[in-house]
């Protein structure tokens, strides 16, 4: 792969994940967790925004006066986040409804409106587009992960309610893992998607640090010279 | 001759946290006796669990954190979280409630904020709070004591009946006549009768009432003995106990058939541990006697609001937890005036 | 067809109000240029070294204001990377080794009875911290000399050490005390260990 | 009676005061050397006035003060100096310091004494003078100099005056010892205070463990005409502080960062007292003092009249010291002393006690526990400061916080590290603290005459670059002019006859100048090319110029000799 879009892949996938490290879009991301299939629903609509965006945005980035262009930005979101909310009330009106308010409020990720301005609007189209859907990929990853976490403690189930999004057949891809499962409210209740997210993250720092410290132990071996680039101030 | 090179002060009290942590565990002793007396064996077993579950967990996190295990086990710290959590639980609760909640207490609201000393939250009432939360049921069912179900402590579940209730799941058979609401919960959910009519109706409150006011009294005792021994001061507990008499007493005033009156505010449910063993502990509160006040006034008032308005019967945990998160607000505005300046500082400084 | 006309109608106004009121607060409440470079320039450690590749302390405080790195300031270091990285809301960076090593803080001595009196080192000193004059002795004031070693290279005879301030009573500071007990329970009453109090 | 008031907090640690009162003052063994420290008060160190080899007179002046606040020194025996540089010397750093070395004689020979005995004829600032020159600093501990707190001037009115006998520091009984002993001497001391200040009210604070002092004082008081109140005051440590006795005594506060003065108070030592006395009565300079010898490894735990600059194991040999058993040395109060490693160094002027503790005596501080916040420190603060919260921001290292929650109120009494349940070594992390304040302060101090000497010089180069300038301009301008009028006056000289041979000469000479300034130039970008320096680019603009003019001079001077051939 071209070593850019590698980099923008990495970086929306791991190094700079939207909700692991920026932080965006939090609400959402606490609010619908409760279950794999809201999870995967948010996703989806998350990244086709982003992606749409992304491109619309990179698009026009040279027509965008500066002084408007959030105003602008907020409005090409806007229009995918309707068109979004429309096709989930035709195709999957259940889950539409689970989701509710969030599928509106997509407008106001951060996430969104962030990757907009800091990179579809100072680059070309491809790079934009793959950076918006990287980094939908890397916020639903998240999303889903914390969805599976609430979901197996809160319910004690996984996959449960996919014919929301799938069809009837998925409806028998539910796994039970206990029985009689008595329920961990606290897990489904948002307290306990700040401790899952919290988790997360510090789970996400531990593997950079290790990582990090296996660089830094092969690394040690090699030393650069030093080239000084010193300016005489004085005679 | 090796003579060593330190900061003064060369003598220091010997007054270690340990024994701060030990005479705290003394303190809880006449609370532990009275719920065993009213409600049986049920206390005790909660708490060894709570205690082994603790330590364990704690001995886990500081060998994960890389810390030297023995040196920081000894201090007590987690015993205390342990005891009080334990206490504060129905006494006939499924074992893995108690175990759910040193975990929640040691591990996340703890160790995962940096240990002892860094948390902002007491670890027992976020356990509480999250088995509150999680287990509705179980933590509402405590099982009526003796003075309700016979005329001595010989109608209470004996202790391998009480082992099997904890451990084996709920023994259907004996807990009919065990389980009942708690006299808070009794006054909230009163179903359109008037306090006087409560009173007089159920038999939690017209004949068991007296245990809990029984209750009540060891920790008060509890509680003066830690003030007598100089490990906490009277400003929370006082300022705690006094708004909530207040506030209970001007409402009661007003409308008698409507509210509680006030002293089963202050002698039914938490109200008396919280005061005592929760409001002063210091790592979680407020730290100058003012603001020991300011965060005492904050607990009795919001226990009071939860009770009364809120959908919880009781709310001890609730208010404490909120105002640990004021306390470092608090703490900035409640600053002692220093020798030799006119006003005392106020806010945080230094910052941009 | 007439709603449609008022909704224009509406919207045109409301645009046009929220307009006037976002180009009136632009002016009444414009915020003054802070002076940055000032902000910056105060940050830095002034010993004018060049360590940095600008010639001294201000001129690389402007190129930082107009987005260069923060972190080629070697006898700031790291103290001075984390000030500028608060000051300017950027990420803290470790120092740029190109530029060189953050060092103890040090002052330029002269070997006197080596020194021919070529006054080449006055010239190269950015502070004036030099006294001396043609064919006679030089010698640093060192409550003047900021450690930045512009003096050491002209100097024709190498007569010039780089010396760190020696530590006496009154400029000798209490060290931090250990203060995090990574020991095992028989270092138990061993805490002076601990203390780093011992020297 | 006055009335008591009382300061915020406290302690009370055990006192330790009998073992060290048993035997009455004793006089310390003469040492072989003495090591005098230039810097024992607080301020400018002293200047020496002798040099390695002088003999000198016991009492004889060996350093003067430099600067306004600085102290004499004066040698405490007969003998000659045999070193003058660094030594070991009391300081909690443990480092090396300059030190006059006398090397003793024992003939303990006099140097004229020269009292003053009609002090109350003189005027006051001779008699201040003479007090500046006895080399008196406050006794008690801290050094200040003794002859600035009386020579307030005009700027203060001094309403109070208090003497301090609180001695609230457990162990130490050296003040005890010479109010029991010498209470004259101290009221005399006390009455040259009072003829120089003129207060209206003299104080003696003492603490209330001290029943024989206080009857001591009492009886010596009675038999004077001075208006003195003796009071008496509980014993709780930090009493003797010198803001904390003022609060207890009078019950008011001295504002943050201002003197006693400003309120009207000066306070004084008893031990200061009794020097004063000494100083104008019998004309002896400060060259001695009353420590107190104690801690369980020593045999003799007494208070011995010391000479200043006497080294601590002359001392510690002479009270019969079990170097085995000793595990802690430490000078000064278990709560502020500082604890030594090296038994060399000397007593200085205020140096009022010696603990030679042994480990179960002041066992080692087990490790730091974390803080839990539990407010005890709070308590017992004498500054009513938050010193739990000082202490996260010393260890966080946010010091903007830290001054914000008045960190440099704190008077580093230990009181809080006394109580700390979790053994945190808090004066250590407030003293780390304040050390960094201070250093940061110095250091943007002197980045900021960094700065200011940096544009100075540029502004200097930038001037000089202008004037060179100018100069040159005006020389061009002069040679201008001078070159029109020759010019002119060449015209007018040719106006009939031409000089073509001067007038090729010329060319021909401007062609040669211009090819050498080529060839230079040509030689300079070489240079330049081959050593890669900067601005070759610049060489090779200036080359092309010249290329163009030279071949614009050879053209011009060829042009020329093909018109005349």
């Amino acid at each position: 792969m071209n070593p850019e879009l590698r980099k923008i892949t990495l970086d929306g996938l791991w190094h700079n994940n939207p909700a692991l490290v920026q932080l965006l879009g939090l609400c959402p991301l606490l609010a619908v967790t409760g279950s794999v299939v809201n999870a995967i629903g948010l996703g989806i609509a998350t990244t086709v925004v982003l992606v749409g965006s992304n491109l619309t945005v990179s698009l026009f980035r040279h027509q965008v006066p500066e002084a408007v262009r959030l105003p602008i930005f907020v409005m090409i979101i806007a229009a995918f986040v309707t068109a979004i909310e429309l096709l989930m009330q035709a195709l999957t009106y259940e889950l539409f409804l689970i989701l509710g308010i969030f599928i509106p409020l997509i407008v106001t990720n951060c996430a969104i409106m962030g990757r907009a301005d800091a990179f579809a609007s100072r680059n070309p189209v491809p790079a934009a587009v793959v950076d918006g859907l990287m980094m939908g990929i890397g916020f639903s990853i998240v999303l889903i992960l914390l969805g599976a976490m609430r979901e197996a403690l809160g319910a004690g189930t996984l996959f449960s309610n996919m014919h929301l999004l799938f069809g009837e057949t998925a409806r028998s891809w539910q796994i039970t893992l206990v029985e009689n499962y008595r329920g961990f409210l606290f897990a489904a209740l948002p307290p306990g998607a700040f401790v899952g997210m919290g988790l997360l993250i510090a789970l996400k720092n531990l593997i950079d640090a290790k990582l990090k410290q296996r660089i830094e132990k092969s690394k040690s071996t090699q030393t650069d010279p030093v080239a000084s680039k010193r300016v005489r101030i004085t005679g | 001759m090796a003579l060593i090179h330190l900061s003064s002060p060369h003598v220091s009290k010997a007054n270690a946290t340990d024994r701060v942590m030990r005479l705290v565990l003394l303190a809880t002793l006449p609370a532990l006796l009275a719920l065993t007396f009213f409600f049986g064996w049920g206390s005790l077993i909660q708490l060894c669990l709570a205690a082994t579950s603790a330590l364990l967990f704690e001995a886990v996190c500081l060998r994960l954190r890389k810390r030297p295990i023995l040196f920081f086990l000894r201090d007590g710290s987690a015993l205390v979280t342990a005891i009080l959590l334990a206490l504060a639980i129905p006494p006939f609760a499924p074992w893995w409630v108690v175990v759910i909640g040193s975990f929640t207490a040691i591990v996340i609201a703890k160790h995962l904020y940096g240990g002892l000393g860094n948390n902002p939250f007491n670890p027992a009432m976020v356990a509480y709070a999250l088995l509150l939360i999680s287990f509705p049921v179980e933590m509402t069912q405590w099982n009526a004591p003796f003075v309700l179900i016979g005329d001595s402590w010989k109608a209470l579940a004996s202790f391998p009946e009480s082992l099997m209730i904890i451990f084996s799941g709920v023994n259907h058979h004996l807990i009919d006549a065990y389980t009942g609401a708690t006299p808070l919960e009794v006054l909230k959910h009163r179903g359109g009768m008037t306090t006087e009519e409560v009173w007089r109706n159920v038999p939690v409150l017209s004949d068991g009432v007296f245990a809990w006011y029984g209750i009540s009294a060891a920790w008060l005792m509890g509680g003066v003995f830690l003030i007598y021994r100089k490990v906490i001061t009277w400003h929370a507990p006082f300022a705690m106990i006094s708004i909530l008499f207040l506030l209970s007493s001007l409402f009661y005033a007003g409308d008698p058939s409507n509210f509680a009156d006030p002293f089963v505010h202050i002698g039914v449910g938490a109200t008396m541990m919280c005061a005592f063993f929760i409001a002063t502990d210091p790592v979680s509160c407020a730290t100058s006697n003012r603001g020991k006040i300011v965060f005492g006034i904050g607990v009795g008032a919001l226990i009071y609001i939860i009770r009364t308005w809120g959908s919880f019967p009781d709310a001890a945990a609730f208010a404490i937890l909120l105002m640990n998160l004021a306390a470092p607000f608090i703490d900035h505005y409640t600053q002692p005036r220093s020798y030799g300046h006119r006003r005392a500082n106020r806010g945080i400084g230094g910052g941009r | 067809m007439t709603t449609i006309v008022t909704a224009v109608l509406i919207l045109l106004l409301l645009a046009l109000v929220f307009g006037l009121i976002l180009g009136f607060a632009a002016v009444r409440f414009r915020v003054e240029g802070d002076p940055i470079v000032e902000q910056i320039d105060a940050l830095l450690p002034q010993t004018q070294c060049g360590q940095c590749g600008y010639p001294g302390c201000r001129p690389y405080a402007e190129a930082i204001s107009n987005g260069d790195a923060i972190n080629k300031c070697p006898p700031g270091g790291q103290s001075t990377i984390e000030a500028l990285a608060d000051l300017l809301d950027r990420e803290v960076v470790p120092l740029d080794s190109e530029h060189g090593e953050e060092q103890p803080k040090t002052v330029a001595y002269i070997r006197e009875d080596e020194c021919i009196g070529c006054t080449k080192c006055i010239q190269a000193c950015p502070v004036d911290a030099i006294l001396g004059a043609a064919k006679q002795m030089h010698t640093v004031i060192v409550s003047e000399c900021t450690g930045c070693d512009l003096c050491v290279e002209p100097c024709p005879v190498d007569c010039i050490d780089m010396l760190p301030l020696p530590v006496t009573p009154t400029n000798w500071k209490w060290p931090a005390p250990v203060s995090d007990p990574n020991l095992i329970l028989t270092d138990r009453g061993r805490g002076h260990l601990l203390q780093g109090g011992s020297q | 009676m006055t009335r008591l008031y009382s300061f915020h907090g406290g302690v009370h640690p055990p006192e330790n005061k009998r073992q060290s009162l048993g035997a009455p003052i004793r006089q310390a063994p003469l040492p072989a050397r003495l090591i005098l420290p230039l810097q024992q008060h607080i301020g400018k160190p002293a200047t020496p006035l002798v040099a390695v080899g002088d003999t000198v007179l016991k009492g004889q002046k060996i350093a003067e003060p430099s600067g306004h606040v600085s102290a004499a020194i004066h040698a405490p025996s007969s003998g000659s100096i045999t070193y003058i540089g660094l030594q070991p010397v009391p300081h909690a750093s443990g480092l090396e310091s300059p030190c006059i070395v006398i090397e003793t004689d024992g003939q303990e020979q006099w140097i004229e004494r020269q009292p003053l005995t009609d002090y109350q004829q003189l005027d006051k600032q001779a008699l201040i003078r003479h007090i500046r020159n006895a080399g008196i600093a406050g006794l008690g501990g801290a050094g200040f100099p003794t002859d600035i707190k009386l020579n307030l001037g005009r700027d203060h009115i001094v309403n109070t005056l208090i003497i301090n006998a609180a001695e609230c520091e457990p162990y130490i009984t050296a003040d005890d010892a010479l109010m029991r002993e010498r209470p004259d001497e101290i009221l005399s001391g006390i009455e040259i205070i009072a003829h120089l200040l003129q207060p209206s009210h003299i104080l003696i604070g003492i603490e209330d463990n001290k029943p024989n002092a206080i009857k001591a004082l009492r009886d010596a008081i009675r038999a004077r005409k001075l208006p003195i109140d003796l009071v008496v005051v509980p014993t709780r440590y930090p009493s003797g502080g010198e803001k904390q006795l003022i609060q207890l005594l009078t019950g008011i506060e001295v504002a943050s960062g201002s003197i006693p003065a400003d309120v009207g108070i000066v306070c004084q030592n008893v031990g200061t007292a009794a020097a004063i006395y000494r100083a104008v009565i019998l004309g002896e300079p400060l060259i001695s003092r009353i420590v107190t010898l104690t801690g369980f490894a020593l045999g003799h735990r007494q208070n011995y009249e010391v000479l200043i600059g006497t080294p601590f194991s002359v001392l510690l040999e002479s009270a019969e010291v079990d170097r085995s058993r000793m595990f802690r040395l430490v000078m000064g109060g278990p709560m502020m002393g500082i604890s030594i490693e090296d038994d060399r160094i000397p007593v200085i002027k205020t140096t009022n006690c010696i603990i030679a503790a042994t480990r179960e005596e002041m066992p080692p501080s087990p490790p730091a526990q974390p803080c839990i916040r539990c407010g005890m420190c709070e308590q017992v603060c004498p500054a009513s400061l938050l010193p739990q919260q000082l202490f996260w921001f010393a260890k966080g290292r946010e010091f903007d916080k830290a001054r914000h929650h008045n960190l440099f109120d704190c008077i580093e009494c230990g009181a809080c590290a006394y109580v700390c349940p979790s053994n945190i070594p808090l004066v250590q992390h407030y003293r780390f603290a304040k050390s960094e304040i201070r250093n940061e302060e110095a250091e943007q101090l002197k980045a900021a005459q960094a700065r200011e000497r940096f544009e100075a010089r540029q502004a200097r180069l930038a001037r000089e670059e202008q004037e060179k300038e100018q100069r040159r301009k005006e020389r061009a301008e002069a040679a201008a002019r001078e070159q029109a009028r020759k010019k002119a006056e060449a015209e007018q000289a040719d106006a009939g006859e031409q000089d073509p041979e001067a007038e090729l000469k010329k060319l021909k000479t401007a062609a040669s100048i211009a090819r050498t300034k080529l060839k230079k130039a040509r030689d300079a970008l070489k240079n330049a090319q081959e050593k890669g320096l900067d601005g070759t680019d610049k060489l090779e603009a200036t080359v092309l110029q010249l290329e163009q003019s030279a071949q614009a001079a050879e053209q011009a001077w060829q042009n020329a000799t093909g018109v005349q051939h």
